[in-house]
């Protein structure tokens, strides 16, 4: 069955739901209306309104609602309208949803869910990725899927999951990416483990998200006109990160190049370069690169947001670069 | 007044016509049928005071001055645009009109104004400031603690709440336990002036009692509007959720032809002179929107400036195209 | 009730010596003067319910059973504590005795208490859950936003407003133009009860009523207590800025005081019991002390477990001494 | 004039305010009181409390009031209590403060402080070291300063900068470090410019705030004993960052351990290594090393926060690693 990357999301919710009484979720304009991508069209009448729940605008009382809830064994799922609202529940996530296991021995299974990304002339709040603002909080997990298929697995996992994650589901994906996917299909996908998103033996380029398919797409195009394969490696997870997968590819290509959407200050590239520093040093044969977003919030007028963006043409530059080294 | 009526539906009808024909990239958020409150209220403001408007207050920046041409080249993302193309929709500030510009995320614009009233509270000044939230950003806890900050410390400031029926898709009713909207204030100690929102006189005396109030030192007011949202929330809501006799019941109180009714019987003005006015912002808005799409669009390189207050923005390498190579690419050992 | 009025004060002035002979390391928050509040309204709840403490509220954490020792414990840091060692003052959350512990941050509690009363609703369960705030944390946006949610989804739950005129060193006349606490809920169409916050009967009744209510599915109430915060805001504080007549005048209304006068003119109790059941709280607090001090402080190692549900801590190497070696070492190319 | 940590804050902003009226002060229990800490005791009285303003527990409305005052010219200074309790303001800062002069061409120049950091046994929230939060955050600038001299002249340059900075003050240094400070000198130091806090040449040690001097103790150590000498670099800005004087002292010694307080993943570590593997690659005779605090939230108990904070000899075990490589 043809299954676009928003249908994946939202069948592993319903998949969950109906498998788990536990499950609900909770939101904006998610019962009712379906939710402004529509993702939860129909949940209300299937699921009715104790488990399909509308709230008021305000997400740190839907964040706070859900760790309780989770304390007492629901699980909850909340829906941010856009990522970007996440910001006003970043009290609640880092010092009490993060925290609360830790401190009490009480966890916080939760899910966490947005649209985030750039490339809908969206502006600054609509558009942004936000992943570095909690990367430094331990007690969460960060998840961002760049498939169909794993946004649907990961999802499923992410709300089994007993602890706190992000889900971060690009919105410039929703209905352009588009895969096979079996109805049947017990697509369940573990936390933590990258995927091999194209083989190569020349460069290892470490990405995630909506950047999988600009470095798929400049991959491609260094192998067609230089002859050289690019290894492109989908991180999925981003906590806990696939260091093990990382390496591995590092020891057998020599180089890396790490891209993702956000800004580059600051961004999560640091923390992977960090961790290759630390355990595949002798094995770079050239510096860590990376291409992100320029160090600005995300501008909406098309030709700035285009050159905001990391292109396909920046990874192939960058990539070559680290080939010719 | 009436004129200023007819140019915020007339210009947010042509932005519509704008977004279908692909020049209005972004979202769109008109404030059809509930054009009197903004306009009403801020025609109680004067020269020097801050306005700081909501999604659904094009009508109230226009009373402020700013020029339509400003509004379209914002809508159509061009650089001349208040925003330089940087952010979209109503999101612009003008420190020479006195408009704030909100953000997305819900109920912070009120904290920031109350910044700007603590200026004029401090300097002496007998200024004020003038903002607007739907009902369902009042949930926000952005604007509690705005509204709070402003009661304690006594801002000369009037927070109108639209109260239009709805959040996006969700009901005022369903979504809060408040059956008079008119209560909320009570929790911060702020006096309430309860109006009509679609009667555009109405609201502008409500306007003027409260803005008396804070000009005589006296603090904040909360005016509470009643209103109704005619069509879905932004232009891609098909609005199949609200209930066709409720619109239809609205439609009858449409704030543009009663004050228009009004006008008329009142003998203040002629059907003739009415149809120039309207003839007027016609060629007023043809010619701001022509002169908007003739204008360019920002050079991508602008996409770097403006981030601090440097002369020199930021060099971010290995983020663009060929022409710009790494510093690193100097930095072989040799 | 007087038992659990005077375990509290007697447990605090311990916690007090244990502070001064360096025991307790953190913080120390008393509720002198104000125990009734607490306690008294803790009182309506029945097993199964949840209570969230604020920090001056370990009155009603007694009354719900936490042993004495546990709060010992946790505030000497011990490995045996309800934190085990993890975190400090009241900040302990015990399923067992439906106890959900606050976090510094103020205000976030009530919209976590508030996922727990969801579940009771959505279970079809008749338990009610109960939190405390003080004045001062009513002005946060989390608080704003939990009784919002609260009030919206008619959830069952009791929100008492510790009045205690002081929030640190803050007055609440002085930062909130609220003249009566008891409008604040109105903003939230949520009824109130007034009370005298050192009655701690009247406490009991008002918590009754309030937790009837919310049994019966007519959501929630907010109890709003007229108290007094009799030291400083925590140990650390001269309280130099609290007037002395104030303090005096509330001394004369001390709850404890109060209580036990009331049970000896009522001829409920004699004074001998009174005095027998001072000397039982007596004893097992000595005992509570001295099992708490005679435990261990964690081991160091335990500082990397239970951040996540997983079966082992990870292993970060580079932070620890000379034993743990970073996977690196090995990392040579060879 | 023997000046503490604390004094050199105090003196600060007294010196700001008394030369300009458009400095003034917001916060929680500043005025009366003095602040938790005792800062600002004696403001109300010298300023008034038009400019000295004690404000509801409502961190977002402070830090929102700052940004329009600074729309209209004036220079706040927003103290949180504890810098823990920057996280409910957190979309304010990130959302409104920082993006607004790109968005609308008006700044918001303003100061958020308070203090940071652990070793107070002040339990996982009053001992946050925070910065990672907003790394990743264009328009905002964040300082750190570790001596007396430093946190007197970078918060004068913070009051007087045009954009929004973050500048934490670590408790564990306020009365702990003492230093001459002229009283009538003119310290004002740039924002951006790291200090060399102690040279050497075999090993450079890149860190800040309280670190700067468990660093110091390490390298004195492996001096002593090894005969070595360590180059500590204080940072003392985190945004702009100092990369020349990084690179420049990398280049030097050709090996680099980086020490910060907060947790490891996704903390401030990963953004200077990756900007050294950028620049200064080919200089490199070892892996990029970091020592810092374990991946949990700050814990209470003393044996408990002791093992979370990076130690002196954990810096002198990665130092000597790093020296044997
Ligand atoms: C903090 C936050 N959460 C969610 C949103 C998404 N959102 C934008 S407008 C809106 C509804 C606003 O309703 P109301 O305040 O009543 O204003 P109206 O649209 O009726 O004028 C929502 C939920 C937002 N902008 N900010
Ligand atoms: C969000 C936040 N900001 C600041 C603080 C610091 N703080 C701790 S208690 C307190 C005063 C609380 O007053 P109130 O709520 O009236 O409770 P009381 O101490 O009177 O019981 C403050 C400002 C905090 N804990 N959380
Ligand atoms: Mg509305
Ligand atoms: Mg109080």
């Amino acid at each position: 069955m043809t299954t676009t990357y928003l249908e994946a999301i939202r069948r592993a919710m319903l998949t969950e739901m109906r498998a788990d009484p536990s499950v609900f979720i909770m939101g904006e304009d998610i019962a009712n209306y379906g939710g402004a991508f529509k993702i939860t069209e129909g949940f209300l009448e299937e699921f009715g309104p104790e488990r399909v729940v509308d709230t008021p605008i305000s997400e740190a009382a839907i964040v706070g609602a859900a760790i309780g809830a989770a304390h007492m064994g629901l699980k909850p799922i909340c829906e941010m309208q856009f990522i970007d609202f996440i910001a006003p529940a970043f009290d609640m996530i880092v010092n009490f949803a993060a925290k609360v296991r830790y401190r009490t021995g009480v966890g916080a299974g939760l899910v966490i869910r947005g649209p985030c990304g750039g490339g809908a002339r969206a502006g600054p709040f609509h558009s942004q990725n936000v992943e570095s603002y909690f990367a430094n909080v331990p007690g969460l997990k960060m998840v961002a899927p760049a498939t169909a298929h794993d946004a649907m697995g990961l999802l499923r996992s992410s709300i089994r999951d007993p602890d706190p994650v992000l889900y971060f589901e690009h919105k410039f994906l929703y209905r352009r990416v588009k895969e096979d996917l079996p109805e049947n299909e017990d697509v369940l996908i573990p936390l933590g483990k990258a995927r091999t998103h194209r083989e190569g033996d020349a460069l290892t380029l470490v990405t995630y998200g909506a950047m999988v398919y600009k470095a798929e797409e400049a991959a491609d195009r260094v192998a067609n006109q230089d002859g050289v394969e690019i290894e492109v490696l989908d991180l999925r997870t981003l906590r806990p990160l696939d260091t093990d997968a990382i390496v591995a590819s590092v020891m057998k290509t020599g180089r890396l190049l790490i891209v993702h959407e956000a800004p580059r200050f600051g961004g999560f590239a640091g923390e992977i370069t960090a961790q290759v520093c630390e355990e595949a040093f002798e094995w770079l044969d050239a510096p860590i690169r990376r291409v992100t977003a320029i160090d600005t919030p995300v501008p909406y007028s098309p030709p700035l947001e285009d050159y905001f963006l990391p292109q396909t043409e920046d990874i192939v530059t960058a990539a070559r670069w680290l080939l010719a080294y | 007044m009436f004129r200023d009526l007819v140019r915020t539906r007339a210009l947010e009808e042509r932005l519509e016509n704008l977004l279908k024909q692909g020049h209005v990239v972004g979202g769109l958020y008109r404030s059809l049928g509930q054009e009197a409150t903004a306009v009403g209220t801020a025609m109680a403001l004067d020269d020097g005071d801050w306005l700081a408007p909501s999604i659904r207050d094009l009508g109230a920046v226009l009373v402020r001055g700013l020029p339509p041409v400003d509004v379209v080249l914002q809508y159509t993302a061009r650089a001349a645009g208040p925003c330089s193309g940087k952010d979209n929709t109503n999101h612009y500030t003008v420190v020479d009109l006195g408009i704030l510009g909100p953000v997305s995320p819900l109920g912070t614009q009120l904290c920031v104004l109350n910044g700007v009233a603590l200026t004029f509270r401090n300097r002496g000044s007998d200024r004020v400031c003038m903002t607007y939230q739907g009902e369902g950003a009042t949930r926000t806890g952005a604007s509690h603690e705005g509204l709070a900050f402003a009661s304690a410390l006594r801002l000369p400031i009037v927070v109108v709440i639209e109260h239009n029926r709805w959040a996006f898709s969700t009901r005022s009713e369903q979504l809060a336990a408040v059956r008079d909207w008119a209560d909320v204030p009570k929790a911060y100690g702020v006096p309430t002036i309860s109006v009509d929102g679609n009667d555009v006189l109405a609201c502008r005396e409500a306007g003027v009692e409260a803005v008396s109030r804070a000009r005589r030192g006296d603090g904040p007011t909360v005016i509470v509007a009643e209103t109704y949202r005619m069509v879905g929330h932004a232009q891609h809501d098909p609005q199949s959720y609200m209930p066709a006799e409720e619109l239809e019941e609205w439609r009858g109180r449409d704030p543009i032809a009663r004050y228009e009714r009004y006008l008329l019987e009142q003998g203040l003005i002629t059907s003739d002179e009415l149809l120039s006015i309207r003839h007027e912002v016609d060629a007023e808005l043809d010619a701001a929107v022509d002169q908007a799409l003739a204008a360019a669009m920002p050079q991508p390189l602008e996409a770097r400036t403006r981030v601090y207050d440097a002369p020199e923005p930021d060099v971010t390498p290995w983020t663009r195209g060929p022409g710009v190579a790494g510093p690193g690419a100097a930095l072989v050992r040799t």
